[in-house]
């Protein structure tokens, strides 16, 4: 048996493997520790935290759909204080590697919660979701536009200080997400997050009025991947420099192994988690599995492959 | 949040077998091959299925209330549903053979609080939501408890009450919507004439959000703690997606609380039942 | 037993009934009129047409994924006077609605192609495709910008004459398509085509290249069902006077109520034919089911009901 | 395009009943209760199947050649396949039991043209590509043809001749890639010495693409007709999306045909099998 070396990294900070969970798919890590040791996966990305705690949207707040569902959680949270006491500890003391997602209505917000973060050890990266769609006005999501997703960088930036590796998440729902990319990359982000969910709806039939009581939700599962592994694949082109976690409805280690030959240096895995709780151990082993047998013995070599040769 | 460690700390992930699949009215009642799941059940837990099998578009888990555990029988531990062909996902799972085997997360979310000393019960049921009532009523008379049943549901056929559950119980009474049997009307209606005669101390129920939401209106009346199962949909069961929530009371705010994981059986008088109250406040 | 007037309208075009094929997922009609009569559905939407004969992408030309498929037949085709010559008398010989969809590399070809169908009687609409992600360049997809889909429209307009109902076709693969909505209504189209597919792309993990010829191709299926429905109730709020053509993963009546629901003044089926080559007649037939159940006599009431009331 | 009604004339929907799945080798042999549907099948057609059932994810039906189609039985008309369980889809329908009920649409695309009089003809089949060219040999020697065949495979289980299919042939050659049985190498280097010894005037193929391609150039090389059944991924198989062409000579030109419709059964001399050549022409 010939041996990998199954290790990941995003700007300074290297990870022992590259499977992550998704944002708002595992909570804190809590809840899935029951099935499977936390420490064991690349890193726990946390759900989106804002500045204050936050109630999110009303039910229903779900609706599956062909290979997919929608959620309108709206994020809900304890607000950063909260969270900085209660769950970054759990974590830590249970070695699991920690990113942290941080969400904001204003620039300003996310500001402040990038000067709180600095104060925080242990914590690996920070990834700043401007592309949650599940806000009351498209007009927030700051990753529809570069100017806007270029200031809430900047103002991460500013306040995170040159330490800790900062990861833009991005949004499908855009005209040209590589346009949106390089406006992040030219101020200084060490890695994109690809993808974040699609606005979708479905109305209720029997009801006839739309299923979530936020109307619109976000569409996640396997049903977006062809549009994540594009969206990797065109960024990846553009910036193959840039290191991109992948997601988008991974559910095995050959979906994650798509994401990586696209350009993925790491995969995260949300909506899976939900029909399978150790969906991202499992993932974790599937993909090492196949990275051998396609005689990859540096996990690196896979990044981006698909781009290589004819 | 606190003690969040413990959460479903003894929930596993396991093939079952289909030991026994038998219709029941509009119901399906099936047992499973769970093992060592079994001795961790508590009336109130549930269990979480995938569905819809290999190349299924159908991605998340469907929960399922806990009718019965067996720790110990011939096959090992198993556990029973009363399952309603519903949907896609639950026909799917009616139409499962003997012999077959399915993916089964469990216990999951809280049980039943029962009382420290003796107390006169009333447990109320709706449809399906008679399932996790039964072992219920076996722990409260074993614990001296005075159980008294209601049991309601659109039509006759729709009451789930088998004959073996009702040994535990003092009183049953049966209500349905078009009067095919027992008490023409809701279950509701019902309910106030029970507790007055039984001197009710507490009442437990499970059902559609309706009813629960009248049940606790009633509870609230009389003043009787109500511990009730409620039913929100759920993507993941086991509390990392927070699509399962309800309105709870926090002070003068809403806090929307996980049901799979701080439910499903809550106090009743905590949740916010009036729709219009939280669709105000969260969505002005 | 209720009647139902299912009829519905598209600028001064009257249609028996709301179920249309979709462009490119019917040829012209011919191959489907084994398995029913097509003079029953509403209209035959034929694959998009260009000026020239076009060979189209090489193969694999698709990619099957979960609830969808990718395609990349980069608009093979005869070129508009063959069609005109063989595919429209046909259609006609055998009492079919017509809509042609037109498809050209320059603002110039739709020109040319408006003028060639302005001569021929017995189309009911032409609907103008500015939206095929199957193009070398993701530059030439007109419906990405409000400036070239004007473009575009306008030269239509001038050459069609005043009579033939122009229904513009949108791509999702857009950041605001209210926007782009907007402005081809400003121009004076008829009615609206949503959706058409997603842009997407499959990477085979055995070669660990991209699975079609082309890289990447249009998603469509079940699983982009919930970003049309959002596409159509976001327009149809937004412009209610305009008649929408819906479409993106209805298999069955109910997806197509849904559609219904959310704005749409019919509905065309595309990728459902390929898993059931009756899927347009039986939608239809269950469609009005459903609206009879629910008490609607007119079809028109129930265009846009997920709007109304609370 | 022109002839165009005539498209598909005897294709139609039904729900056939599974009456046997066997395994033979790595295949699965299946035969399905297709009532009138038989009676217009003929050698080189296929059907097209929906795979996965009811919440399926799979979307698209997929072809399988016709074995053999028997117009009148028992239980009135059948087919036979031969399934190789190779992904989700052919894995479902080789898991689906007698008595179970699959939707089949057939018979659809162009068969074998058989010679109008007597001809030496040679039958080139690799893996379950062999399926079609048993009961075309059947015709064929009706006809009076003479009629020997060559088999091909990685290895020996996988190349699938019954006894009864071999009735019908003068000779049958087997080849492997791996020296499991009859000749060591690949099918193509068989076939020379195999046309000059039985003084072969028609070459029928079905396999592999890159077979296909081989037993062209061969086909070319000694002046011989070469009618191949190919495969190319189809979404629809009814003519309607595009998907399943291959590149076909037109005057200079590069006409992409589709294979569900004006094939399977296609010329060999007129495809272009050179994939070089088309990249360059349509993906400069
Ligand atoms: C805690 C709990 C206990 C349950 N116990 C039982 C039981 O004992 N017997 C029984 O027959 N059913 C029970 N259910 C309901 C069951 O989980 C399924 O929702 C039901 O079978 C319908 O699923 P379906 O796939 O058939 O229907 P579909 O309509 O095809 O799918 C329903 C989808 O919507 C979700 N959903 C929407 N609304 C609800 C809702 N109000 N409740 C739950 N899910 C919703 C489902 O999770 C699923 O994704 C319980 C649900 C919960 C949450
Ligand atoms: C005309 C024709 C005749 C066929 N006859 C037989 C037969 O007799 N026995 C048999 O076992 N199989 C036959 N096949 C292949 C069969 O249709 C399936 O492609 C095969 O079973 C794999 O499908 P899957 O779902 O198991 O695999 P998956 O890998 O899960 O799915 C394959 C998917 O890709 C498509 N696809 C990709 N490449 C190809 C390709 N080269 N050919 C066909 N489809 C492709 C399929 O349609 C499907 O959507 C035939 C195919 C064609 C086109
Ligand atoms: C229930 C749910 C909640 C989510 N919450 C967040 C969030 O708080 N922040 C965020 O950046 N993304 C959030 N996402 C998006 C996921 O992180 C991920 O980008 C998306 O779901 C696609 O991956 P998947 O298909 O594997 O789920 C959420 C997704 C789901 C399904
Ligand atoms: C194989 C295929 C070919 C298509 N060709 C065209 C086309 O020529 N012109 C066009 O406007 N849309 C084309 N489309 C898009 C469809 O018309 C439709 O907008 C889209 O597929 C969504 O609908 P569906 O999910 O019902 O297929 C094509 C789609 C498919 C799957
Ligand atoms: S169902 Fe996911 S948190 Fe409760
Ligand atoms: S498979 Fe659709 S045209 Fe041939």
């Amino acid at each position: 048996m010939s041996s990998l070396d199954f290790s990941t990294k995003i700007g300074s900070r290297r990870f022992s493997n590259p499977i992550f969970t998704a944002s708002g798919c595992a909570s804190s890590g809590q809840e899935l520790s029951q099935f499977f040791p936390i420490s064991e996966i690349g890193a726990v990305v946390t759900k989106s935290i804002m500045t204050k705690p936050r109630t999110g949207r009303a039910t229903p707040r779900m609706a599956e759909t062909p290979s997919g569902m929608l959620n309108s959680i709206g994020l809900q949270g304890p607000g950063i204080d909260a969270f900085l006491e209660n769950d970054i500890p759990w974590l830590l003391a249970n070695s699991a590697k920690v990113i942290v997602s941080i969400a904001g209505e204003t620039v300003d917000e996310y500001g402040v919660l990038a000067r709180k973060l600095r104060a925080v050890s242990g914590v690996s990266a920070v990834e700043v979701n401007i592309s949650c769609p599940n806000v009351e006005n498209r007009g927030q999501v700051f990753a529809c536009h570069p100017e806007s997703a270029v200031a809430v960088i900047e103002s991460v930036r500013r306040n995170i200080g040159g330490e800790l590796p900062i990861v833009a998440k991005l949004s499908p729902d855009v005209t040209n997400i590589v346009e949106i990319a390089q406006s992040v990359i030219n101020v200084g982000v060490d890695g994109l997050a690809l993808i974040n969910t699609l606005l979708g709806m479905v109305i209720d039939t029997n009801t006839m009025k739309p299923k979530l009581a936020g109307k619109t939700g976000g569409l996640s599962g396997p049903a977006i991947r062809p549009v994540a592994v594009r969206a990797i694949y065109q960024v990846h082109q553009a910036f193959p420099q840039t290191p991109i976690v992948g997601m988008g409805g991974v559910s095995n280690g050959r979906d994650a192994f798509e994401m990586v030959l696209a350009g993925a240096s790491a995969v995260s895995v949300g909506t899976a988690t939900f029909g399978n709780p150790s969906a991202a151990m499992q993932i974790k082993d599937e993909l090492s599995n196949l990275l051998l047998e396609k005689g990859f013995n540096d996990f690196r070599d896979a990044i981006g492959f698909a781009h290589r040769g004819v | 949040m606190s003690g969040s460690q413990k959460i479903n700390r003894s929930a596993i992930q396991i093939q079952a077998e289909v030991l026994s699949n038998k219709k029941v009215g509009p119901y399906h009642h099936m047992v499973f091959a769970v093992d060592k799941m079994a001795a961790s059940c508590k009336p109130g837990n549930f269990v979480a299925i995938s569905v819809g099998g290999g190349q299924s578009s159908l991605i998340l888990r469907r929960a399922f209330a806990i009718y019965r555990a067996n720790d110990k029988g011939p096959m090992g531990g198993s556990i029973e549903l009363v399952v309603a062909p519903h949907g896609q996902g639950s026909q799917w799972l009616c139409a499962q053979n003997v012999g077959e085997f399915v993916d089964i997360v469990g216990p999951l979310g809280t049980s039943f609080g029962v009382p420290s000393s003796n107390a006169n019960t009333l447990l109320v049921g709706g449809g399906y939501g008679s399932a996790p009532l039964f072992a219920l009523a076996e722990v409260l008379k074993n614990r001296g408890c005075r159980v008294d049943m209601v049991l309601g549901a659109s039509t006759a056929s729709k009451i789930y009450a088998p004959l073996e559950g009702k040994r535990s119980v003092s009183s049953l009474t049966l209500t349905t919507d078009d009067g095919s049997t027992g008490i023409h009307g809701q279950i509701s209606e019902a309910i106030p004439r029970l507790i007055r005669e039984n001197s009710i101390e507490v009442i437990y129920s499970c059902g559609p959000m309706g009813m629960l939401a009248a049940v606790s209106k009633i509870a609230i009346e009389f003043d009787i703690p109500h511990q009730c199962a409620v039913e929100e949909a759920m993507a993941c069961g086991v509390g990392v997606c927070m699509t399962c929530v309800v309105p709870v009371k926090d002070d003068d705010q809403i806090k929307m609380t996980r049901t799979c994981i701080d439910g499903p059986v809550m106090d009743g008088a905590k949740i916010i039942w009036d729709r219009k109250i939280v669709m105000d406040a969260l969505h002005p």
